[in-house]
């Protein structure tokens, strides 16, 4: 089942411009250098491409937590692909 | 015994057409009517949830008089001769601008008309204003 | 058409009958019963569609016992096949007289009613998606692109819920829409792009691309289009048709129907 | 294994070896030896800082020499107990006195170098000997294929490391010699097995077909261009899945077979380091090719210490030096009272060993069930204190795990941070938060504050959530109030390198498990009744040997049999390989199971309902029209197979036509055309391995074999014939194979594109088939054709459906794992057993049996049974009946109340998987522990910031 729904949303994702940015691997407790393997390479992928554009959007919601963040590590990251942007116009 | 009643949308001043779905006499739901020349098939949040506030058990049944700080059940005679008597000592008493008269979304064009009219010619007040102008 | 409307309602095939009227110049769905026989005089069939099969099933869940007829066309008939796969009406409930009920000779292929396509500004032709386009040509676009083209689309939704309302196949009593741990609510625009993407899921092997919702939509979003790939994936990966069928979709089914390149079994010995 | 090391009541008594058993079955004393580990149990947290600190580097035996380990260790990372061990033989402080670097770094002060050994006697009332295997050595026997000093030749054990991901390359495919990358790949087969050679084994070891194409499947998964070739004598994939599996190697994964026994390995240039492998095709043809990499297929062999303990034990021991037992008690060894199970009882894989551990546990349960109970132990906590109407009040216990996770982590800033999350009340650090201390402090805080819910931030809940859970207990709280943040395994190991980065991602794990516990709710653990009696299907030796397991550990059982007669297919039966007369087993054991007075023999019954649910089913059963209700708490199915009745081969047609049990009525019936036949011939594989049924069907082969060998010995002048496919004497029935040839049973090989013809000819029978070794076609005249055909399944969906199990493709019922549960079922409560299970010899059925009451009997054992808390609960206002979540879940636990309309979760059978949950469009499903909401905010929380 997780393969199935996981499968469909790897190839939905793209369809609006979030690929590559989902990855389902079975790795057993036994397995820590594929472990560390795929989420080194997963890691460097996600990082050629970029931020995640949605990360503003849920940055923000962190007051709807109602949990007070370190100050130091508030570091809201503008995602600069427009969208919030387009959003405050709407 | 199911019947689909078109209707014009009570909520704002747009008069989007609607379609109401009754089955025995209960208003089941909302639809937009696809063929109507203003909304053309379709609707705001509001309007598809107009028949919402028909069966709402939230909804006064009767006018209600505040006497001791309680509310109360009055008949419409009773609540209007209040209202009429009230309004008319307040515009004896400091003339008619005195007066605001804030129309609804949830009553039909017709009666915001009437309103105003009531507003201009019985009140003499130019105060009126209705919530979907805001 | 009405001869047999009349035969169906004298014989009992069915109870009640969804067709369309014609009331102070809209063509309006109208239910025809054994006992106003002479309004079928009246049937007609309307160039404007109303999801019928959505009305019959919202009787039959108050009135479990009737039959309902509905005058239907394709999507009609598979968004009754998608209600029956989901249980939320028997086999034979509603039965289908098939017309041609948006008035076109292309009945059999015409993608829906709708045959003109409408045209679009340009400005949305420019920052958003073209409602006419198709799946391979949305394929064209960079990711980039893609990406700020549906959020242009997403965030001029005013949540009016009007494209679940309308849907013939959303029965859901509780809607993951209005569910506040997974979309906030009382925003505007609704989460971007969660919300479209939440109801995009749902849609899997449920849509019966009856393109009801995209004329509902106030703001244009391009609906249609997003659930024709959704079930463009769930056909390529597990040769679902949804609506084709009372065969359960994918996600509804554990294991059986998985995708071609399924892990193979391990084997240690 | 961690179950198994947590269980209550079980001592795991490691570096122990048994010296000797004295007195008798039910009251036996062992004396036992234990040498000395040098680390304390007690104390050592399985830290891992005293090996890195080791000096000493040892050669590792887990990775098969392939790699090395220190002399302080543990043999792998999943080990149970996780305790290290110091390797005296090894370790300098041993051998020279000085060194004590474990000492001196040990956190924990677990190193004790003064230990010393110990003596344990043991009274005890059966002992099971599961000992095991060692692999065959192929520098024995001559060495043919020059391992240990031909680069490119490793064993099938080394290169089950090479593929393993946690193995010395990890998982990274090479050759150990020189770490190139291998392109061509050989196995050879029978390496040690099926060989007559001094030093090696006459017997099939059973595994290594099976392991050789897994291996070679996987390796082409690892490498997609690699060339993969198995050299092999007969390919023995008999297994359940196995002939499919091979197929699929074949055809899907491209991996080549040569059948072809490879005399022996060249390599010409030591350069290259590749193998000559020279082979004579199936076509006569000597063949020359070049390989890099060779890897033996290793058979399997009784270890050489095992003959010992068998002298001391007074077990007896086959020819080959496995434990000797008879057919109709597999696991049975000649001393009463001491049982063996696995490879000490011979060859065998995983899934047979499974059934034979267990059935082992069945018998020596069933001898011993008047002291069940005796001696275990059980726990009592306070009751707990209602938290509903209180708001969070959170502790957080950050544990350092002694400098594992403090020597990275700035423990006391993730404190203050936690702290100024909103409902934490309390936040402590931890030196060790798992040691005793700690968790009798925890109690007292959890008091004194008047905490409700509490989160440890430390290691993995697999290993320590149990441990805290109990605290929680202890402390009045609800088990389910617990909440755990992984900031060792999944963060200070990590990010061992960057403090910084550790601390900020400890605080983000804290943070979301914060928020998680807010939302949490004290569960329940619901307590069901248990029906403490069986109900049996199928009266054939399988279920009679079950019932009969059952009724002696003293449990009620009802044996429904819908023949008229017990005894199934096994009434047919002559003998077993091993030459036992099955028929009077089979009479006996009938009379045996109808004069208990515990078991309910219902002849002539069959089922036509089943409600409930483990421990409390009922079964409506019809006899003759009268139905009657059966309540029970576990079920056996053990309704068998049958005979398939070949379409081919004139049977039916032809009266010398036979199948293999109709050749035993006439052996048994003494018939006299037995006394003049003078040319038989058996055809292999009919029906079976073929578009009919595809897969094998495993008891055919050493049944030909037998009675091949029975009848040339009857009449030594008579022809006799076996047209086969692959010969399958799997284990020791090899040396069937062996003295039939030696006998002058003929064997020819046919393919399945080339079948022999069987014609009718002036009232006989002629055979035409193509030899393959003379590649000629070949005529026989017969006076008696034997056809080995196919077991076929009665592919009984009716009682799958009653019962809400599966059927797999070929109509067997369908076990919850293939290796490691074979004989239980998905869904708790139901078992299986016997030809249901699949084809196979009556010793197999009768293992699986006893391993089936066996199982069963974990159940009806207790009074009532716990359901865990963590289910799933269907909220009936918010569903709207789609019955999607009745379709995904694998366990039936989920119905629908027709009157409502809506689904409901059986909380006997929810296992709490969640799938409803991730199914449900609407919500419906509440999984217990992880509801949607408690996820959602976990997530929310993890992206709240950066």
């Amino acid at each position: 089942m997780t393969k199935k729904r996981m499968t469909f949303l790897k190839e939905l994702l793209p369809f609006i411009g979030l690929g590559g940015r989902l990855r389902l691997e079975w790795i057993s407790s036994a397995e820590a250098q594929k472990f560390v393997k795929v989420v080194t390479e997963f890691t460097e992928q996600i990082r050629n491409l970029g931020p995640n554009p949605l990360a503003k959007t849920y940055g923000d919601s962190l007051d709807s937590l109602d949990l007070a963040p370190a100050p130091s590590e508030a570091t809201g990251s503008g995602c600069g692909c427009g969208c919030s942007k387009a959003a405050a116009g709407a | 015994m199911y019947r689909l009643v078109p209707s014009v949308c009570s909520y704002c001043g747009t008069g989007c057409g609607v379609l109401f779905e009754v089955l025995d006499g209960q208003l089941l739901k909302t639809l937009p009517l696809k063929t109507h020349p203003v909304n053309q098939g379709k609707l705001c949040i509001k309007g598809w949830n107009l028949h919402e506030f028909v069966n709402s058990r939230m909804r006064l049944q009767s006018p209600l008089l505040k006497v001791n700080g309680r509310f109360h059940d009055v008949t419409w005679n009773r609540a209007l001769q209040f209202t009429a008597e009230k309004l008319k000592g307040i515009i004896e008493k400091y003339g008619p601008d005195s007066v605001g008269v804030l129309v609804s979304a949830k009553i039909t064009n017709e009666e915001n008309y009437l309103l105003q009219k009531f507003a201009r010619a019985v009140v003499g007040t130019n105060n009126v204003d209705h919530c979907a102008r805001l | 058409m009405k001869d047999k409307v009349r035969d169906w309602l004298e014989t009992g095939k069915v109870d009640l009958f969804l067709g369309y009227k014609q009331v102070d110049g809209h063509p309006l769905p109208h239910a025809f019963s054994k006992e106003n026989l002479a309004e079928l005089g009246e049937l007609i069939v309307s160039p404007a569609r109303y999801a019928l099969e959505k009305l019959a099933t919202e009787i039959l869940a108050i009135k479990p016992a009737l039959k309902i007829g509905i005058l239907g066309r394709d999507c009609n008939q598979r968004a009754v096949n998608v209600l029956t796969v989901h249980q939320q009406i028997s086999p034979g409930q509603i039965q289908i007289l098939e017309v041609n009920c948006c008035p076109s000779p292309l009945r059999k292929h015409a993608a829906c009613s709708t045959l003109q396509p409408q045209t679009y500004g340009a400005v949305k032709l420019e920052l958003g998606v073209d409602n006419n386009m198709s799946v391979a040509q949305m394929d064209q676009f960079d990711q980039e692109s893609l990406y700020s083209r549906w959020m242009y689309e997403f965030q001029k939704c005013l949540k009016c819920y009007g494209c679940r309302d309308i849907c013939p196949v959303c029965f859901c009593k509780e809607c993951s829409l209005e569910n506040n741990d997974l979309v906030a609510t009382g925003g505007l625009p609704p989460e971007v792009p969660l919300f479209h993407l939440i109801r995009a899921v749902h849609m899997a092997g449920r849509c019966v691309d009856c393109g009801l919702c995209e004329e509902a939509c106030p703001v244009d979003i391009p609906l249609r289009l997003l659930y024709r790939k959704v079930n463009g994936i769930v056909k390529d990966l597990f040769g679902y048709e949804t609506g084709g069928s009372h065969e359960q979709p994918p996600f509804s089914l554990l294991g059986e129907s998985t995708p071609p390149e399924a892990e193979p079994h391990s084997k240690a010995v | 294994m961690v179950e198994c090391g947590r269980h209550l009541n079980i001592e795991l008594l490691t570096l122990t070896e048994l010296e000797s058993v004295s007195g008798e079955a039910g009251n036996f004393t062992a004396t036992l030896k234990q040498k000395p580990r040098y680390v304390d149990m007690d104390k050592c947290v399985g830290c891992g800082l005293c090996a890195e600190k080791c000096p000493k580097k040892v050669t590792d035996e887990y990775n098969v020499g392939l790699a090395k380990r220190k002399a302080i260790y543990v043999r792998y990372s999943q080990t149970v107990p996780l305790k290290y061990a110091i390797d005296a033989d090894n370790c300098i402080y041993f051998k020279k006195g000085t060194c004590k670097a474990c000492e001196k770094h040990c956190p924990s002060g677990a190193i004790n170098l003064e230990d010393q050994g110990r003596d344990l006697t043991l009274q005890v009332g059966a002992v099971v000997l599961a000992t095991g295997f060692q692999p065959f050595d192929p520098k024995k026997a001559n060495n043919l294929y020059g391992y240990g000093h031909l680069p490119s030749v490793v064993t099938s054990l080394e290169f089950e490391r090479i593929l393993s991901a946690s193995g010395p390359f990890g998982g990274h495919l090479i050759r150990p010699a020189d770490k190139a990358e291998p392109k061509k790949i050989a196995w050879l087969q029978c390496v040690g097995s099926r060989d007559t050679k001094p030093g090696t084994h006459s017997y099939c070891s059973g595994v290594c077909c099976m392991y050789a194409i897994k291996q070679a499947v996987i390796a082409k998964e690892h490498a997609p261009d690699l060339e993969t070739t198995i050299f092999f004598m007969d390919m023995r994939t008999y297994g359940k899945d196995f002939e499919r599996f091979y197929q699929n190697a074949q055809h899907k994964s491209g991996v080549r077979f040569i059948r072809s026994r490879v005399h022996s390995l060249l390599m010409p240039d030591p350069e290259s380091k590749q193998l000559q492998i020279s082979y004579v095709d199936e076509g006569g043809e000597l063949k020359k090719e070049f390989f890099d990499l060779a890897v033996l297929s290793i058979g399997l062999e009784a270890p050489e210490a095992f003959r010992s303990l068998a002298d001391k034990l007074g077990v007896e021991l086959d020819r080959h030096g496995f434990a000797d037992a008879t057919s109709f008690a597999p696991v049975a060894t000649s001393r009463p009272g001491i049982y063996v199970c696995g490879a000490a009882a011979g060859p065998k894989d995983i899934p047979y060993s499974v059934m034979e551990a267990s059935a082992a546990a069945g018998a020596a349960a069933s001898e011993l069930s008047d002291q069940r109970f005796a001696l275990v132990k059980k726990k009592t906590y306070p009751p707990e204190r209602d938290v509903a109407q209180e708001p969070p009040r959170i502790g957080v216990f950050i544990c350092n795990c002694g400098t594992n996770i403090g020597g990275i982590i700035r423990v006391p800033e993730v404190a203050e941070y936690a702290r100024r999350l909103p409902h934490v009340t309390h936040v402590e650090e931890n030196l060790y938060t798992c040691s005793q201390d700690t968790q009798d402090k925890m109690s007292e805080i959890i008091a004194e504050k008047g905490l409700n819910r509490v989160v440890v931030a430390a290691c993995s809940p697999r290993t320590h959530e149990p441990l805290f859970q109990e605290t929680m207990n202890n402390a009045s709280l609800n088990k389910y109030l617990f909440e755990m943040a992984n900031i060792r395994n999944q963060d200070s190991w990590v990010h061992a390198h960057n403090p910084d980065i550790a601390t900020r991602k400890a605080k983000d794990l804290v943070r979301m498990a914060v928020t998680k516990s807010a939302l949490l709710s004290p569960l329940n653990e619901a307590e069901l009744p248990v029906t403490q009696a069986a109900l049996v299907v199928g009266g054939g030796v399988a279920g009679m040997t079950s019932a009969l397991n059952l009724a002696r550990q003293g449990f009620p059982v009802h044996l429904v049999e819908q023949g008229d007669v017990l005894g199934g297919a096994a009434r047919r039966l002559l003998h077993t390989y091993k030459g036992e007369d099955v028929g009077r087993f089979v009479e006996a054991l009938a009379q045996e199971v109808q004069a208990d007075p515990k078991v309910t023999v219902h002849l002539n019954t069959s089922l036509t309902e089943v409600q409930g649910f483990v421990g409390n089913f009922q079964t409506q059963v019809s006899s003759d029209g009268a139905s009657q209700v059966i309540e029970h708490g576990v079920a056996v199915l053990a309704t068998g197979a049958k005979e398939y009745r070949p379409q081919e081969y004139l049977y039916g047609e032809n009266p010398a036509v036979v199948t293999q049990l109709e050749l035993d009525e006439l052996l048994r019936s003494k018939d006299k055309r037995l006394d003049e036949a003078e040319n038989i011939a058996f055809i292999q594989c009919v029906g079976s391995r073929d578009d009919h049924h595809p897969y094998c069907s495993k008891v055919c082969c050493t049944h030909s074999v037998h009675a091949a060998l029975l009848l040339k010995r009857r009449r030594p002048e008579a022809q006799v014939v076996v047209l086969y496919r692959d010969l399958r004497t799997y284990g020791p029935r090899e040396d069937l194979y062996q003295a039939a040839r030696e006998e002058g049973v003929l064997f020819a090989r046919y393919s399945l594109e080339a079948k022999p013809v069987v014609t009718s000819r002036d009232g006989g029978l002629a055979l035409a088939f193509t030899d393959p070794i003379l590649g000629r076609p070949l005529s026989l005249e017969l006076d008696l054709l034997v056809l080995a055909a196919a077991i076929e399944s009665h592919q009984d969906q009716k009682l799958a459906q009653m019962f809400r199990v599966p059927l797999d493709g070929d109509g067997w019922f369908l076990e919850a794992h293939q290796k490691l549960r074979p004989v239980d079922f998905a869904n708790d409560g139901i078992f299986l057993c016997g030809m249901a299970h699949y084809p196979k010899p009556l010793e197999e059925s009768i293992a699986q049996a006893q391993a089936a009451a066996a199982r069963a009997a974990t159940v009806l054992s207790k009074g009532s049974i716990k359901v865990s808390g963590l289910i799933s609960r269907i909220a009936p206002e918010l569903c709207s009946g789609c019955q999607i979540c009745v379709n995904v879940c694998s366990f039936g636990a989920i119905g629908m109340d027709q009157g409502q309309g809506v689904a409901v979760v059986n909380e006997a059978l929810c296992k709490g998987c969640g799938a409803c949950a991730a199914a449900c469009p609407s919500e419906a499903p509440m999984l217990m522990g992880f509801n949607n909401r408690q996820i959602y905010a976990q997530i929310k929380s993890a992206l709240a910031v950066g």
